[in-house]
């Protein structure tokens, strides 16, 4: 097997309610991403609301874009979620192999 | 009344949701997994609502016109009522009168079974029917409350979504998809599962089933210090005025006892399955907090406890 | 064969089916949750099993060589029959047609169920073993399909892993496991279990099983469009002809009305949870949509809709 | 005792765990989804415990006193003897001597239910307040294993939180609390719930139930090879020791052959849900796989498939 | 939407027993992280114990938190869990939006 | 309690279809992985195959490695299921305590 050709790109995760799944989801890809991994999950932040208060478990989505798409990501987040619902987002450094799979042509 | 709250407090239905209280009460980590939770929510509604059919088909059509109009008009009341209280009375704020009025412009399902399985413990079954007046009752309740909030707030383009999901609502899909299937079904096809679906099964399995709801419902006991006084109030002053006006509504309509005091207790139930999302999804600035609260902590288990009975005695009055 | 198809559409079972059909077109959100599902299938598998072993009990051994021995031959059958349609007619690629015919090598053991149920319905049971002949179809199908893909791809070294897990896969381990234990017990503890196993308690789970594999068939309905019209064609052909094959098997087998009904159901069915992860193990560049959608959204409710009153017609006509 | 075992063997309850064990062994993926398992325990404890509450309530409270006595007596004795055989006869150190010794000082409930139903399977059903006697049976039982280690091993600051983990668990509410609940609970009232909770459809559930307690116990089988021959030794003969004790103390509390051969059952039977987590955090350095593997893989199969007919005929010998 | 202004954090990710969740979950706090994220998890390490040889299935928990928090919660878990339990933790770096929200006033 | 001493380790992130479980864990050891977190998930992807075409969700598994592993693993995976599996893969840097628990000896 030959070594694989990494490529630098961005993870954005974001964690929080169960009744933002279909919005963030179809938003992600709206805002460049070309795809997305869910996780189930449950949590306790800064809000002091806890997750269960609202119905459904939290969830936690990852994505693999790349630095612009990631940027766009964050803001969009923070413009339309943070002041009102209970979601956080972080981004890393990742390496990927084919890394033309996570940019739209 | 003191006999017919005994009925009620001395039957395991109701016990088992005060086990489920204490439990959390004393901290334990019991509770019913979740999906387990959630398959006996769907078992109970769909015998409901297939039993229902199979009723159905055994009346005319004639007979549910008036009842329909009249919960169609309850379920437009019932909102308003609501809001008013909570902006008048309690001072609240829009998003929060509004998120609050859209649970109890709609109907807790598991409140109805209750009534229903007490009112056919009391010989006095309520009409075939009922499961369809649950879904007029809860539709426009929450569709009111959200456009009241959407108009104050500055128009939310959210609307159609949610009330699309209000509408295709595990509740709605099981009650009236499952009064379809009962009134379609063959009279012999039905006896072959109906034992499955009613009598001691369906009880056993309601049982089970407000066990867990005590522990949901006494998990919310902590947050009654932080939501105030006010909402305590609200949450039984609500139950008892609109579980009032369901009886008369039910008693208009002609129903017989048994149905008047569903209706009623439906009228004094609020949601905590159907609305929390959608008023969360529109209103985003309400507190889920007290909206949670109010129903599940407080409106619940009176209805549960008092509330059934006293829809009954109101009914017991009220019908002729 | 109207009277015979407006007993199976009037019967909760198929209304649940196409209610749970109705409730994913409109987008319903609603489904059982998962575990929940599991545990029905894996209570009417094991049910079917230990009823299957306590009527064997009853019967001689003898009985069972005939039919066995023909339905193991079917079950060679069956996979090249959809392998050469699916190559000859169809000009799909051996990787997919390895993969369908893989599909329609095994059985569904809900058409399975619902035919043993619509059997029993129409006072024609089916005989005691007939799990056994369900694992006798399955799993040479399964080998036949796997085997022709990998010969023809050349050489997987993940067969003999792959038919592990079929052998041993919950569908056989049930049925097969289940009839042991009815065998072996004794009559008297058969009974005190046996109402739990058997009548309205069996039927009305089977009721709520077949709501959600309505949801999960009505999900695969929106792939038909990408797959096209062929496949379409295939699925209802596919379980006619086998259906046609299976009812002379059983026949010539001499199995009763029922028995003969229920082997053409089998035999006309089409495989969705055994299938599909060894396909997709051993032939991964076969597309699981192609063969998913053609079993779950074509042939698996055509036979719970019209198959099996059909399959009991060419019984009625062929047994004797 | 041939005629007792084979009635046992026969039963389905014992045979859907030896099939769960079988699946295990041919490495099947067969098992329960996690949900419905715990769904089906949790059915079991409450139906357990409000069958004991109804019972108890039709008898006078004087004549538990004696057993409860004599089973909180029992309930110190085995963790000592459990303790003093590891360290003294297996050379265990310390933190595994009360690691184990947490597990064989308290309870299997799924031992306590399939004692229970052979009980009422032979026509000696034992006293309704049995679930009680379980409570006091397990408590000290942990309790005292766990001091005992922390002493040693110099004072674990975490006793208190793990005690109240053990007193308010899943086991003890559901019994317990189902006792409150069956004992205040107007007899009408419960009558319409009974069949729920009884007969057919509690023994079927146990049977479904013991099947995936077979995959359990299958899984842990192969940890045998490592754990070695003086575990196995010991979960038999720490059985059959504790058996005999059980029976003897139920013989001097007055019970009658059914409650003696349960506490007998009860006596002999080590615990896999509520002592694990709590000797996990209590004594982290206690080998997890050594406690588990003895009563997972050894003391509970030896128990469900000789060791209650074995106790029934202690209770004949020494009862009377 | 203006691009959002980012802070450079610590992601802590501990996977462990589920016995401990109580646990961990208080300590992560009283070590100073503002929240943290549960996802349930399975998995196998060195140890030899399987998860699910101890009940209950395996957690993963996620705190972002300032560096000096990650640092004490790092030499926390080593501390008290390393020896005698199923617990493993690793930290890398993130990016956040409002950064206040993640560090202790 | 005193600071703990940090190693440079490579976290592999692996998400694909649930069919592959036994598989890829038992690779990722032979592979040189000293354990592995697994957690479930769903998703989507530029395939066009739903979590949920093939039976089962899906699946993602972590493992912390030293950097050749990493390569090894990314191009194992790469070869073996890039071209007709829903799988993707991603490396990111990360900072474990007792950094020789994860390198096999
Ligand atoms: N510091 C943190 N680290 C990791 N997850 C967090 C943190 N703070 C909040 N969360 C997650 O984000 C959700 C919402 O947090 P909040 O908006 O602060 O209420 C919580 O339920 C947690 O799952
Ligand atoms: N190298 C690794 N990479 C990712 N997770 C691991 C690794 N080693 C162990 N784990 C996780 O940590 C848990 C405990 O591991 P251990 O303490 O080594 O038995 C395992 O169940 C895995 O979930
Ligand atoms: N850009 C991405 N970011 C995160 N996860 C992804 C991404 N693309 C694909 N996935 C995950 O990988 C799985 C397979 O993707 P694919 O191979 O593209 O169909 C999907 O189900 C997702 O869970
Ligand atoms: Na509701
Ligand atoms: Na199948
Ligand atoms: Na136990």
């Amino acid at each position: 097997m030959e070594p694989a050709v990494l490529t630098r790109l961005r993870l954005v995760t974001i964690v929080g309610e169960t009744v933002l799944r279909e919005r963030l989801t179809r938003q992600l890809l709206e805002w460049g991403a070309t795809g997305y991994t869910v996780t189930p999950s449950s949590g306790k932040g800064s809000r002091g609301i806890r997750t269960g208060d609202v119905p459904g478990e939290g969830l936690r989505i990852e994505a693999v874009v790349d630095s612009s798409t990631a940027e766009r990501i964050l803001s969009g987040i923070a413009g339309l979620y943070f002041e009102h619902f209970s979601v956080i987002a972080w981004v890393s450094e990742v390496q990927v192999v084919r890394g033309d799979k996570y940019v739209r042509p | 009344m003191g006999a017919i709250l005994e009925v009620n407090l001395l039957s395991p239905i109701t016990l088992a949701f005060v086990l489920g209280v204490i439990a959390r009460l004393v901290r334990s980590e019991f509770s019913l997994p979740r999906d387990v939770y959630a398959g006996l929510g769907i078992y109970l509604l769909f015998a409901l609502g297939l039993k229902g059919g199979v009723e159905l088909a055994k009346a005319s059509w004639g007979v549910i016109v008036l009842p329909a109009v009249i919960t169609l008009a309850l379920g437009c009341i019932r909102p308003l009522t609501s809001y008013a209280v909570l902006r008048r009375v309690g001072g609240l704020g829009v998003s929060d009168s509004a998120g609050i009025a859209a649970h109890y412009g709609s109907v807790s399902a598991v409140t109805f079974i209750a009534a229903m399985s007490f009112a056919a413990g009391m010989d006095t079954p309520a009409e075939g029917y009922m499961p369809t007046l649950l879904a007029l009752l809860e539709t426009p309740g929450i569709a009111i409350a959200l456009t009241i909030g959407a108009l104050k707030m500055g128009g939310s383009r959210n609307t159609r979504e949610v009330m699309h999901e209000v509408l295709t609502g595990r509740t709605l899909v099981l009650l009236v998809g499952g009064m379809a299937v009962g009134y379609v079904s063959a009279p012999e096809a039905w006896a072959q599962v109906a034992p499955f679906y009613d009598g001691a099964i369906f009880k056993g399995a309601l049982v089970l089933f407000l066990l867990e709801m005590g522990v949901v419902a006494g998990e919310r006991l902590n947050d009654l210090r932080q939501t105030g006084a006010f909402l305590v109030a609200f949450g039984i002053a609500m139950a008892v005025i609109h579980g009032l006006l369901g009886a008369a509504a039910g008693a208009v309509a002609g129903l017989g006892v048994g149905g008047t005091t569903v209706l009623a207790a439906m009228s004094a139930s609020a949601s905590y399955i159907a609305a929390p999302p959608a008023v969360r999804l529109t209103l985003p600035d309400a507190n889920p907090t007290l909206s949670l609260t109010a129903s599940l902590a407080i409106t619940f288990p009176f209805n549960i406890i008092v509330g059934i009975p006293l829809y009954y005695q109101f009914a017991s009055w009220l019908v002729r």
